[in-house]
């Protein structure tokens, strides 16, 4: 009778992850699994999915713009350049910060986490809540009515800022549980919430790309 | 592609149903009775699809009761026995054989036969059709002249046509599946295909795509005409509509100018010159109304004007609560349209 | 050749090929939609066959290297189980290529459908009139 | 592996530990928490069963219309209603839920050696979205004002100036709201297959089940997106005033077709790749013989959801975009059959080196590959785009894809039923009826779909309420309509059978078949942890392999993978199943049926236009989710 498992791991030295709770055990446990958690490849699913529905969007920009000779057309204002892109880049710092953060849940420094999801969460509340007011504003300008580009301009612009708000109650959420210590399923929780915020950002970047491609060309 | 007549010998014997097809009486929209060189086309390349169809699902209905009688000769088996035959059959005629019959299948019709069915070259034909597809009937212009009709198109046989389709509102398809394969009239679109008729007949057409209530009801009529009718046929149809000499007719003239008639339809040559029905101007010429529906006739056409809503639910025209004897006087004013 | 190098090959034959077609079949798609609509062609002005006979014969081309690499792995890892067979000696402990042997098989027939797709990309291309309407 | 008769009195001990530990809360409260893959598959089994009806209800009021010429038994509007909540009803709430929902869910695990899935309360939350999608759709029915434009929805037909009721705004949010459940669903089975698959089940010891549930899963995971953006912009279209489909403001009438079909078609190949599926694990059974040439199987069942994202645009031939745009289309339709062919003559080879008795569901799966391969060659006549052009919309096309949807999608699902009803039940169904069955269903499908390819060459359109009486079209309908009833007598005697097979049907053991796969070496029913000891796995067949069974046996006597201390489960190494972690399971939860009844309250807010309303559900939503994860698996 063997003690051996497939890929020749023996039993003892696979960790009992999501029963560990406090610093000591969560650190052990997580350094003795090779593989991403569950709770991060199912973040990846859903993101790759969402990943579609913005190449839709984005295509659908496209798109109209091949049946329109003039983009954006007459009535409507050529996009923002300066300051979005500067908003970008200051959301953009927040991927490290949740990077930083999953690594020092694996090296179990509680307050370094606690630290910089609280920094994120600033940075990523000030973008939100600045595009928000500048989105009102535009959109009283010229409204979605107006015309195709208007429409997908804004439903772009419109999806993305709703995740980056899901985002923010994603961290609301790690916030308030690390505040409680820590345990594998938040260190588990972390590590997706990070994947997400990495694929915000680039969401993001995609999305202020193809808005700004409308001025151009 | 030849037209291979032994199919159409032997090939139904292998779809029972398919016979039928064959042998019509009163089949006025069948794809496999093509009376025009692109349907001809369509028609020879169903033939031979379906034939080697018939071989593939033999060949696999064969193999199965291969398996059955089998098992019952001799059951019982090692495990992985013949592995490598099932490998071989796999990659045969599970890979190699059909990618060959499908990439010829490919060429032929994609790169030859649609060389056919494809809109025409802008100057390859000397003659033009705009049809407009409305909820539920068609207007038909012929560029260059007056003319407006609705329906009923009439073509000169063994001439090809340049057919241009738009829609004035929602997703229409024109289909004569005697003459040609469909095109959708797509909004903001101008599509076209030639239509070209081998022998002097009517040929029945549909709305294909549906496009609300009375998609079902969407029907017109092609006429190829020998070129001196199609000639005298287009002159008559430019005129101004005759100004009735009197008598009742002349009554409902008054009445179709004076009620909500004038302000839907075009009578050219009068008042009336409303867009949201048809142009009435040679109404009387058509053998048939709304869309094919209901014959022209004088019973059908006043009980069309009393309540089209009863014989055509949903159509844009309402009832007008009108007395009997201004119906008569419609309908004969109408009548005299010709 | 290492098992690492191997898995690596199996990979790359697994999925180059399928990469190389997604992004053909999508460019392609977008080239004559540009160049076939009236505003399309009247901003890029860009010669249709041109771009199309480029980027499909790239696509062919990443296909051809992506069968290469899965017929040497099937090779290379000839003689072993798909898998599917009854357990191996000294499965336990130490683990024999199987898989990779399985995904290079898988690799091999898949390729050669995502190349003869591309084939008749360039042969539909190539043997119609461009921006007829069909 | 004998689980009634535990091997020594120390395994009875911890197999009574693991009863204690996994049994979810009893009683009809039971229902509502279960985190149990299997419970919850039996939900979605029975909920999708009534929605069947609901569907076969429509099909056949309709073929009841068309039965003769100019019939008044509906009228127009309610025929459009019909015809459209028929293709929502069958494709998103009967055949998906009823592979994905009810097969996937209560097999997946059991098949790969699980004791639940990778997500249990998710599991729950995508059925409970998925219960009230179906009623928030046939609430509208209920109301008058049921989708009435096609599963299709073709614009401008669908915008708000030709469709001005609520109806296109139901369809919009009801597939939205489906189509969380399916989102869920899908990731749900992906990373349930790439991480609690049993120890050394690497990719190429994975039945070919789990493959084409794979296949699916990815297919609705990308292709889903798609039809949810299009069904977004459609709704703002119509209540906020954007005009993505305003052809006058800029718009496009294509946009709305691409984007449809783009999901649309790998949808199709998302119905049936599930029964590929349960065909490659029926046959095996009753032919006592691995499937043939597995690599290649395996493969194709996955390329035929790859594939199948590029060949959209054949839906859309008629429309008249540029021959050089269409070859693209022709040239992937032309070989997305090719996998197709594969698998066919795998099954058929493998029935022909195996010894193959023909019981019940074995019939079926051959009357699937009968009408598979029909709809399929119909289906390869397409690849030529004058003839796809000449016969689209017509009912040739119906009959082309009720064979393949009918034919290929639904027969394996009825042979699925046969087959693993021991399974579920612990009984055996009567042979005899079942074969009846499946004669009544394969007579009257084909009666009922045959007759459809000459209509639609004799030139019917689809989707026409009526039809005139002088075109030759009479008798074929009327035989298509008797064939409909014949179709609907044999499901009637199908689920007749197995209903009374529940009362009176013999024990059937663990093993009835002597199947392939892990299920079967389970009691029938399978326990609440589904497997004592986390089976070893060192083939695709691993009932097949009698050591690895009799090692479990050992395993479970001296304990080792038993997992008895805690709520466990094992987590593995995505491609070659090494043994990675032991994970807590979470236990029952209230909250994933509080959440969809919230969401359920949010979507029936935004159909009346109540935006602020919903906005207040929607923060019920995101309440419930903290509730839900303020309890931790390990807690």
């Amino acid at each position: 009778m063997t003690d051996y498992i497939a890929g020749g791991r023996r039993l003892e030295d696979v960790p009992k992850t999501t029963k560990a709770t406090g610093v000591p055990a969560v650190q052990y446990a997580v350094a003795r699994r090779t593989g991403p958690p569950a709770a991060w490849w199912g973040m990846l699913m859903l993101i790759s999915s969402e990943g579609v529905l913005f190449a839709a969007m984005m295509g659908t920009f496209f798109y109209l713009r091949f049946n329109d000779p003039q983009w954006p057309p007459k009535g409507d204002p050529e996009p923002k350049f300066i300051i979005p892109l500067i908003m970008v880049a200051v959301l953009s710092t927040t991927s490290p910060m949740m990077q930083g953060a999953w690594r020092a849940a694996r090296e179990g420094r509680l307050m370094m986490v606690r630290g910089l999801l609280f920094l994120a969460l600033i940075v990523q509340s000030g973008y939100f809540a600045y595009e928000v007011t500048d989105f009102g504003h535009e959109i009283q300008k010229t409204p979605i009515s107006n015309d195709a580009y208007t429409s997908a301009h804004y439903v772009l612009l419109a999806a993305d800022h709703a995740h980056v708000f899901v985002g923010i109650l994603f961290n609301l959420w790690l916030i308030w549980k690390f505040s409680r210590g820590i345990t594998t399923y938040r260190a588990n929780a972390l590590q997706a919430i990070t994947l997400y915020w990495h694929f915000v950002v680039l969401l993001t970047w995609a999305v202020i790309g193809t808005i700004l491609s409308a001025a151009v060309g | 592609m030849t037209p291979p007549l032994r199919f159409r010998r032997w090939l139904p014997l292998l779809g029972l149903g398919v016979v039928l097809v064959l042998t019509g009486c009163d089949r006025q929209q069948d794809t496999l009775a093509p009376k025009s060189h692109a349907s001809t086309d369509i028609a020879n390349l169903f033939w031979w699809m379906m034939g080697v169809s018939w071989f593939g699902l033999a060949l696999v209905v064969a193999l199965m009761i291969f398996a059955w009688r089998k098992a019952h000769r001799r059951p019982g088996h090692e495990v992985k026995e013949g592995e490598q035959l099932g490998f071989r059959v796999v990659i045969g005629a599970g890979i190699v054989f059909p990618i060959v019959l499908i990439a010829a299948l490919f060429v032929i019709g994609d790169i030859f036969v649609i060389k056919v069915t494809q809109a025409p070259a802008k100057d390859a034909t000397r003659m033009t059709i705009v049809v407009t597809g409305h909820q539920w009937w068609w207007e038909v212009r012929y560029p260059g002249t007056t003319a407006v009709t609705a329906n009923e198109i009439h073509i000169p046989v063994r001439t090809p046509v340049r057919l241009e389709v738009k829609t004035a509102d929602v997703i229409h398809s024109f289909w004569v599946p005697e003459l040609n394969r469909t095109i959708d009239a797509m909004p903001g679109k101008r599509n076209a295909i030639e239509l070209y008729a081998d022998a002097v007949g009517r040929y029945r057409g549909q709305c294909d795509e549906f496009c609300g209530l009375q998609h079902a009801h969407m029907g017109f009529y092609v006429y190829a005409d020998p070129p001196t009718v199609f000639r005298r046929w287009l002159a008559n149809q430019e005129k101004p509509a005759r100004t009735p000499g009197g008598g009742l007719a002349a009554q409902g003239k008054q009445a179709f100018m004076t009620s909500s008639c004038a302000s839907c339809h075009t009578i050219r040559g009068t008042s009336a010159s409303g867009y949201v029905g048809p142009d009435l101007t040679h109404v009387a010429t058509r053998s048939t109304l709304a869309a094919l529906t209901i014959p022209n006739d004088r019973r059908d056409l006043s009980h069309w004007i009393v309540d089209s809503q009863a014989v055509k639910p949903g159509n844009q025209m309402p009832n007008m609560h009108l007395s009997g004897d201004k119906v008569k006087a419609l309908v004969a004013y109408l009548e005299g349209l010709n | 050749m290492k098992l690492e190098r191997l898995a690596v090959l199996q990979w790359v034959g697994l999925l180059v090929g399928a990469l190389a077609w997604t992004s053909v079949h999508l460019a392609g798609i977008g080239i004559s939609q540009a160049e076939c609509n009236a505003t399309g062609a009247a901003r890029w002005h860009m010669s249709n066959p041109a771009w199309e006979g480029t980027v499909l014969g790239v696509a062919a081309l990443c296909v051809v290297i992506a069968e290469v690499c899965a017929v040497t792995v099937f090779w290379r890892t000839r003689g072993f189980e798909f898998g599917d067979g009854p357990p191996e000696e000294g499965f336990e402990g130490e683990r024999k290529p199987t898989r990779i042997h399985f995904f290079s098989a898988a690799a091999v027939a898949s390729n050669a459908i995502f190349f003869m797709i591309i084939v008749l990309e360039i042969v539909g291309q190539f043997g119609n009139i461009a921006c007829r309407q069909s | 592996m004998a689980i009634a008769t535990p091997p020594t009195p120390t395994a009875a001990e911890r197999m009574h530990l693991l009863e204690t530990m996994w049994e979810g809360r009893p009683g009809i409260l039971g229902w509502f928490t279960t985190t149990d893959h299997k419970k919850i598959g039996l939900l979605y089994f029975w909920t999708t069963l009534l929605l069947f009806g609901a569907g076969g209800a429509e099909a056949l009021t309709m073929r009841t219309q068309l039965a003769v010429p100019n019939a008044h038994v509906v009228s127009p509007s309610t025929y459009d209603e019909l015809f459209s909540l028929h293709g929502i009803t069958m494709i998103f709430f009967f055949i998906i839920p009823m592979t994905t929902g009810a097969f996937g869910n209560y097999l997946l695990p059991l098949m790969i050696g699980a004791r639940d899935m990778a997500f249990p309360r998710m599991n729950a939350l995508s059925y409970w979205i998925f219960l009230w999608s179906g009623i928030f759709l046939y609430i509208s029915f209920a109301l008058g004002v049921a989708p009435n434009a096609g599963w299709f929805d073709y614009v401008p037909l669908a915008n708000g100036h030709y469709d001005p009721g609520r109806n296109i705004d139901f369809y919009c949010l009801a597939i939205i709201f489906n189509g969380i459940s399916s989102t869920l669903t899908a990731a749900q089975f992906i990373v349930t297959i790439f991480k609690s698959r049993a120890p050394g089940m690497s990719f190429n010891r994975m039945p070919l089940f789990c493959f084409a549930f794979l296949a699916a899963s990815a297919g609705l995971l990308f292709a889903l997106p798609l039809l949810t953006a299009d069904t977004i912009f459609l709704f703002l279209d119509r209540n906020v005033g954007t005009h993505f489909f305003d052809v006058a403001s800029g718009g496009s009438a294509f946009l709305w077709q691409h984007l449809f079909w783009m999901f649309g078609h790998p949808e199709v190949y998302i119905l049936i790749v599930p029964a590929f599926g349960i065909a490659t694990e029926i046959i095996p059974a009753f032919t006592q013989r691995r499937v043939t040439a597995f690599p290649l199987v395996a493969i194709a069942e996955l390329l035929v959801v790859f594939i199948g994202f590029g060949v959209w645009a054949h839906h859309m031939y008629a429309t008249g975009m540029a021959t050089i745009t269409a070859v693209f289309f022709g040239a992937a339709t032309a070989m997305v059959v090719i996998p197709s062919t594969i698998q066919v003559f795998a099954w058929c080879m493998t029935m022909i080196l195996g010894t193959a008795r023909f019981k019940t569901p074995l019939l079926f799966i051959a009357g699937f590959i009968f009408m598979f391969v029909m709809g399929g060659l119909t289906g390869i006549m397409f690849v030529a785009i004058p003839f796809d052009q000449a016969v689209t919309d017509t009912y040739f096309i119906i009959a082309h894809f009720h064979y393949i949807i009918f034919g290929a999608a639904v027969f394996p699902i009825f042979g699925g039923m046969y087959y693993w009803f021991p399974k579920v039940t612990g009984k055996l169904y009567f042979e005899l009826p079942g074969q009846i069955s499946f004669w009544i269903l394969f007579v009257g499908t084909n009666l009922l779909f045959f007759p459809m390819h000459i209509v639609g060459l004799l030139g019917m359109p689809r989707r026409q309420y009526t039809y005139p009486a002088n075109l030759g079209w009479e008798s074929y309908n009327l035989a298509e309509t008797i064939g409909g009833y014949i179709t609907a007598a044999g499901i009637l005697l199908l689920l007749g059978n197995l209903f009374v097979s529940y009362f009176r049907g013999e024990e059937a053991g663990p093993d009835p078949w002597h199947g392939a796969t892990l299920e079967w070496t389970t009691t029938s029913p399978p326990p609440p942890y589904n497997y004592a000891v986390i089976p070893k796995v060192s083939s695709a067949y691993a009932n097949w392999d009698e050591e690895d069974r009799a090692e479990d046996r050992r395993k479970l006597a001296t304990g080792v993978l038993v997992l008895q201390e805690g709520h466990e489960q094992v987590a593995v190494t995505p491609v070659d199943g090494t043994l990675d972690e032991i994970v807590e399971m979470p236990h029952d939860s209230p909250w994933p049926a509080l959440l969809g009844l919230s969401l359920f309250l949010v979507f029936s807010m935004l159909v009346i236009g109540k935006y602020g309303v919903a906005g207040c559900f929607a923060i019920g939503c995101v309440l419930s989710l903290f509730g839900w994860h303020s309890k931790e698996p390990q807690e």
